[in-house]
Parts: C-alpha cells; structure tokens; sequence
C-alpha cells in the first residue's frame, strides 16, 4: 500500500524501472491494436477504388 | 477385363487464390486420347498436374478406375498407375540417361533392368549417349531421354506436358507412334502440345479450358 | 517400398561422389573456420581448449546451413522432385534417403575430420572418442532438423539468411548437448547423459522429422 | 459440426468476427486494468523485492501469453494442415505477430527487473533464455510468411513451421534448463519463493486472463485485415463494400 501520491510515483525507489515497463507494455498494446486497424482501413479502401476488380 | 476410366467431376482449378477455370466435366476411358487446349495461362499445366495429385483443385473431384482393381480393401490408386512426363525433364546433369532413368522407373514403381534401359535408349537413336552425363546433351535429347520412360513403362495412365517440346520430326513420328500404340493397348494419354500430334486411328478427344 | 529408399540413397551418394569437390568445400569450410578461429584470439591454449566446444559445434552448425541449401534445389529446379511426389512410395521415405545420403557425404566427414581438429585447439586425445561420439549422434539431427527448412524455403531463389532464422532455433538443444558432451569429455566428467539426449534426439528426429519434410516439400511444390 | 462449418464461412466469419472481438475486448482490457491496478496500488511491497515486483504484473502475463500463443498458432497450424481450413491457416499467420510482441514484452520487462534483482540487464538464465529463443522461433514465422509470395503456400508453410516449433519448444526449455544448472549454478541469485499472499496473486490471475482475452481480440482483428488481403478479389469482398 502506498502512503501518499508522491510515494506511489516512487515505487519505492524503482520508479524507473517500474514506469519504463509500464510504458513499454502500453506502446506494444497499442502498437497491436493500432496496426491491424491501419491495415484494414488500407486494404478497405484499395477495395472500394477497385484496385482489385483486374 | 474392365477398362481403366478416368472421371474428372465439376473440377476448378487455380494458381493461389485465382481459379483458372471452373467446372471441367470428362469421363476417359481406356482406349481414349485426350488433348488438353486453351490459351497461354489457361491453366493446362494446372489441369496436368491437379490430375496427378501434385496439386489440389479449388473444388469437385478425380476418380481413377483402375482396370486392376481386385476388391474394395485393396484400391489400385491412380499413382500406382501413372506415367507424367512433365515440363522440366527430371534429369540430373551428372548422372547418365541410363541412371537417370533407372532411378526415375524405381521411382514410379516400374524398376527395369538396366540393358532394357540400354536397348531403348538405341532404338531411339541416343544409343551412343547412353554413358555420358545429361547435362552434355542438347535440349532434344534430353527430352528423348525422358520420354524414353514411355517406352519402358506400362502405367495406363499416361499425362504428358508438351512432350515433343524440342524433337525433331523424326522423334516427333516416333512419340506419336508410341502414344497411338499406348491407346490402342487400352491405355489412356491425356496431353497438351503446341505441335501437332498426327496419333492415326486412335481417338483424340479435346478438352477446352476457357478462362473464367 | 524400400526398393525406392535404396534407389534415391544410391542415387545421391553417386552424385556425391561425381561431385566430390564440394564435399572437399564443406570440409574446408569446417578446417579454416576452426584454424582462423586462434587468430582471432590468441593462441593461449587454456582459452582454445574452453571454448573448443563452442567452436567445433558452431563451425559445424555453420557448414551444415550452407550445405543443407542445395539439398532439395537441384532436383526442385530439374523436375525430379515432382517424380518424388508423384511416386507411389512414401514421400517420407525418399526424404529420409536424401537426408541419409546427405549426412554420409557431409557429416560424417565432418565426424571423420573432427580428431584432428580438436587435438589441433589443444583438447587431450582421452576427450576425442566423446567428441566424436557426439558429432556422430548430433550431425545426423542437424540434417533432418535442417531439411524442414530448406524444404520449405525451397521456391525462395535466396534464403541462407531465412534458412538460418528457421533453424537455428531448432538447433539449440543438440548444440547444448553435443558441446555439453564434449565440454564434460574434456574436464574429464562423465558425458554418457548428454550423449543419451543426443541420441534421444536422434531417435526423435528419425521418427518424425521425414513425415515433416515430405509436409513441407509438398506445400513447397503446390 | 454445423457450427463449425459455418463459421469456416468466410463471409460470416467477417461479419462475426467484429462483434466477437469487442465481447473479447471489453472484458480483456477491464480484467487487464484492474488485474495492473490491484498490482499496482493494492498489493503489499515485497519484502525482498521492494516496488521492483509490481513489474511482474506486466512480465508474468506476457510471458504466459508467449506460450499460449504460440500453442494456439501450432493447433491452428494442425488444423489448417489437415483439414484445409482456410480460418486456420489465417489464425496462424495473425496471431505470429501478436504473439511475439508479447514474447519481446517478456523478455523486456523480465530485463528490467532483473537490473535492480541481479545488479545486470541480462542474465542467462534459463527462463530468459528459452524465452529469448521462443522470440527467434515467432520471428521464423513471421518472416517465412513475408518471404513466400504465394499467400496460401506462405500460411500453410507457416503452419508446419509452428508445429514444428511447437514440438521443439520443451525440448529447448529442458535443454536449457539442463545446460543452465551445469554451468550457471548458483552463481545467480534466487529468491525463496514464499507462498504469495492472495492481494498479492489475485490480481497477477486477473491481469493473466485479461491479456488472454486481449490476446484473441488482437488476433481476430489482425485476421480481420489478412482475411480481407487474401479475399480482395472474391465476389463476397466486394458485395460487403459495396453495400457498405
């Protein structure tokens, strides 16, 4: 249990490395997310300009 | 003894994703040729080698009745009774055509011994190459080496890719010779060719592929 | 059924023989990388003989990617291999041929070759039947293991460096073992439980690395 | 068996699909949140770890997530060897890249807490290590399936490779694990483990499950844009924007 705000952004001194993992898994699941929605928006849109029709 | 038939049931055929063509209905029987037309890209090949099981059809079915047939627990499948002669000539540069070929007859269950191998060899006219690595030969000769197999197997069930690619006239008259004579026998030769292919008194019945 | 199996393993070997100068190749490439492998650093025996192990198993896992790409590709490219799938044998069967006939005229040489190596990087003569023993029973899983992806990468005109990613990966538990064996040869400790693993694998890799070859030779040829 | 086949539908797999994902996301992300929350604010320090610990709440779902998926791809990859399922075939190739996002987020974040644990970034201990061989395995995949042009001969290759790597994947760990006590022995530290006290555990489970369900929410979305690739010029795909 943390005391305080400032005591919760501390992490009891691993506040760099606790954070830094956070932050990498956050980037890593929205990178997940993110991609395959472009992915689809991308080929989406090649279909509906009958790029694909020969 | 029953006649070997070859049904082929709503086939479609295709490279990947994209069908060639849809829907080929034909039924060969013992005794019949067959001549697979169409265009450059029509799929001939595809149908080839779908009929010989090195690719799948996109949908319908193959059924190989095999004259051998003995009872239901034991199926003569098509492969057991298969000769294809296929684009590229299955000859390795550095072996000689009567190795080649001795390994090529074990492969498809059909070994020969090998002065058998010889004797054919000469009665093709290659009788001097018999000994001399593949890869020295011109591109005639190796497709003479290769349907050689023609003559030292008796499959009844025959797929030939462009097999007179590259013979000369009299080579030509010679394959034609052994494909009239393979039918006449009952057998079965299904083939494509950009050449005429004169096989005399045997029916030769086409099979049109039109793209879809 | 086995008539094939001899057929394709008589066929190979011949070839390796008329083209014997590639064997000389792979086990040129297997001396130079172990004997540039000092200059790199030092000649201090104690170093040599520790990382011998490494060295012998990665200079060996090296030639057996180099070489393990022209196992399929000249008969993909002549149109023998459509004759293999078309055959009524097993495709298991002819893979386990060409795997054998391979190894023959490949690992076993390096087998052959290793004593004078690993006496060269200063290893006691007592390790050398260990070593052996263990190239013997590793070689062999590296070519089956090997040939899943060469026969998969097989219609790719340029894939050493696919290759390498597909199996390296695959080759880790025989490069632990094989170097464990030879590592425990030379302190002079017991190797016999990692020369089991070794041929555990071994036997693993027979059973069912032939029907994974003749999977990925067909996806391959489709 | 009925189900089965439909569902093998292309068509209605594209049009489920999207509604099943969301079932998927909404409770995998909540489970997830609060699995990381309890970890975060709720659980008690570690009495030998301090703080460190709570990176765990990433690590532990992700490295587990590493496994799961790459079981999964090499059951699909059975399948779609087998019995052509197209689906199959497609899972495979979708959930590579999910899967080894999640492998590399192990490795990472099991990095990160071993700096202050071990005093060094990277340790060669056995778990790391299978882990790290685990990533090169995904990578395989993934890179197999974007060398082979053919779509479909690239998925089923991609298929047989899994399943292969799936049946290699305990011998690595146990070879690892064997090279690793011969060498390392007990130069690296361990810690004890106690038993975990339940606030401690409970939202580790939580977390474990909600990156499970995020994972099959991410890999239906990635199947998504590769059934839609591969399917571009059948009748179907066009009829959808078409109508759309």
């Amino acid at each position: 249990m943390h005391e305080s705000w400032q005591q919760f952004w501390a992490m009891g001194g691993y506040a760099g490395y606790v954070w830094s993992s956070y932050a990498i898994a956050a980037v890593v699941i929205v990178g997940n997310i993110v991609a395959p929605v472009i992915a689809h928006r991308h080929i989406a849109r090649r279909i509906k300009n009958e790029e694909f029709d020969d | 003894m029953k006649r070997p038939r070859l049904g082929i049931r709503n086939l479609s055929c295709g490279r990947g994703e994209k069908a060639l063509f849809q829907g080929l209905d034909i039924s060969l029987v013992g005794g019949e040729a067959a001549r697979v037309l169409g265009e450059n890209g029509a799929g001939k090949t595809t149908l080839l080698r779908t009929l010989g099981g090195l690719q799948t059809p996109l949908s319908g079915e193959i059924v190989w009745e095999s004259a051998q047939k003995r009872d239901a627990d034991d199926p003569v499948l098509l492969k057991d009774e298969l000769c294809f002669v296929g684009h590229d000539n299955a000859l390795n540069a550095a072996l000689t055509p009567v190795e080649n070929l001795d390994v090529l007859m074990r492969l498809c269950g059909r070994p020969v011994a090998q002065p058998r191998i010889r004797e054919t060899l000469a009665e093709l006219g290659l009788k001097r190459l018999a000994h001399r690595p593949s890869g020295r030969l011109s591109a005639g000769q190796k497709r003479r080496v290769s349907l050689a197999r023609l003559w030292l197997t008796d499959a009844p069930l025959w797929l030939l890719d462009e097999p007179a690619s590259a013979l000369d006239v009299d080579s030509r008259a010679l394959l034609c010779a052994r494909m009239a004579a393979h039918v006449a026998a009952g057998g079965i030769a299904v083939f494509t060719t950009h050449e005429t292919l004169n096989l005399a008194d045997v029916p030769v019945r086409s099979i049109e592929l039109t793209p879809c | 059924m086995l008539s094939v199996f001899w057929a394709v393993l008589r066929r190979d070997l011949l070839l390796a023989f008329r083209q014997r100068g590639v064997l000389v190749h792979h086990l040129l490439f297997f001396v130079l990388v172990v004997a540039l492998f000092p200059l790199g650093t030092g000649a201090s025996p104690a170093i040599l003989v520790t990382v011998s192990p490494a060295l012998i198993w990665m200079s060996v896992l090296l030639a057996a990617l180099l070489s393990l790409q022209r196992l399929f590709k000249p008969d993909y490219e002549d149109g023998t291999l459509e004759q293999y799938l078309l055959s009524p044998e097993p495709l298991a069967l002819i893979a386990l041929a060409k795997v054998l006939a391979y190894w023959l005229a490949s690992g076993l040489i390096f087998v052959l070759a290793s004593p004078l190596l690993v006496l060269l990087l200063g290893v006691p003569a007592s390790a050398v039947p260990v070593i052996m023993a263990s190239l013997l029973l590793g070689t062999p899983t590296l070519g089956l293991v090997g040939a899943i992806g060469t026969a998969l990468t097989l219609s790719l005109p340029r894939a050493g460096l696919l290759l390498s990613l597909l199996i390296f990966p695959l080759y880790v538990p025989v490069l632990i073992f094989g170097a464990g064996a030879m590592r425990a040869a030379i302190e002079g400790l017991p190797a016999a439980g990692a020369l089991y693993l070794l041929a555990a694998l071994l036997m693993l890799g027979i059973s069912t690395a032939p029907f994974a070859i003749a999977a990925a030779l067909k996806i391959s040829m489709e | 068996m009925l189900w089965l086949h439909r569902f093998g539908s292309l068509p209605y797999f594209y049009r489920v699909s999207r509604p099943i994902a969301l079932a998927l996301a909404v409770p995998g992300v909540l489970l997830a949140v609060y699995g990381v929350y309890g970890g975060l604010v709720n659980a008690p320090v570690d009495y030998q770890q301090g703080d460190a610990f709570r990176i765990l709440y990433i690590h532990v779902p992700s490295a587990w997530l590493s496994l799961f998926g790459y079981t999964s791809m090499a059951i699909a990859g059975a399948v779609a060897l087998v019995w052509r399922l197209k689906l199959a075939e497609i899972f495979v190739v979708a959930a590579a890249p999910v899967g080894a996002s999640f492998t590399f987020l192990a490795l990472v974040t099991g990095s990160i807490w071993g700096k202050p644990m071990w005093g060094t970034w990277w340790v060669w201990d056995a778990r790391l290590t299978s882990e790290l061989i685990l990533l090169f395995l995904y990578l395989g995949v993934i890179a197999l399936h974007n060398a082979i042009e053919s779509p479909r001969s690239a998925a089923r290759a991609c298929a047989l490779l899994s399943v292969v790597g799936v049946i290699n994947v305990p011998i690595i760990h146990f070879s690892v694990e064997w090279w690793n006590t011969l060498h390392q022995g007990p130069t690296v530290t361990r810690f004890g483990r106690p038993a975990m006290e339940m606030a401690m555990l409970w939202p580790l489970l939580c977390a474990a499950l909600g990156f499970t369900l995020m994972f099959g929410w991410l890999t239906l979305w990635n199947m998504r844009a590769q059934l839609l690739w591969r399917e571009r010029r059948s009748r179907w795909v066009k009829k959808v924007f078409s109508d759309a």
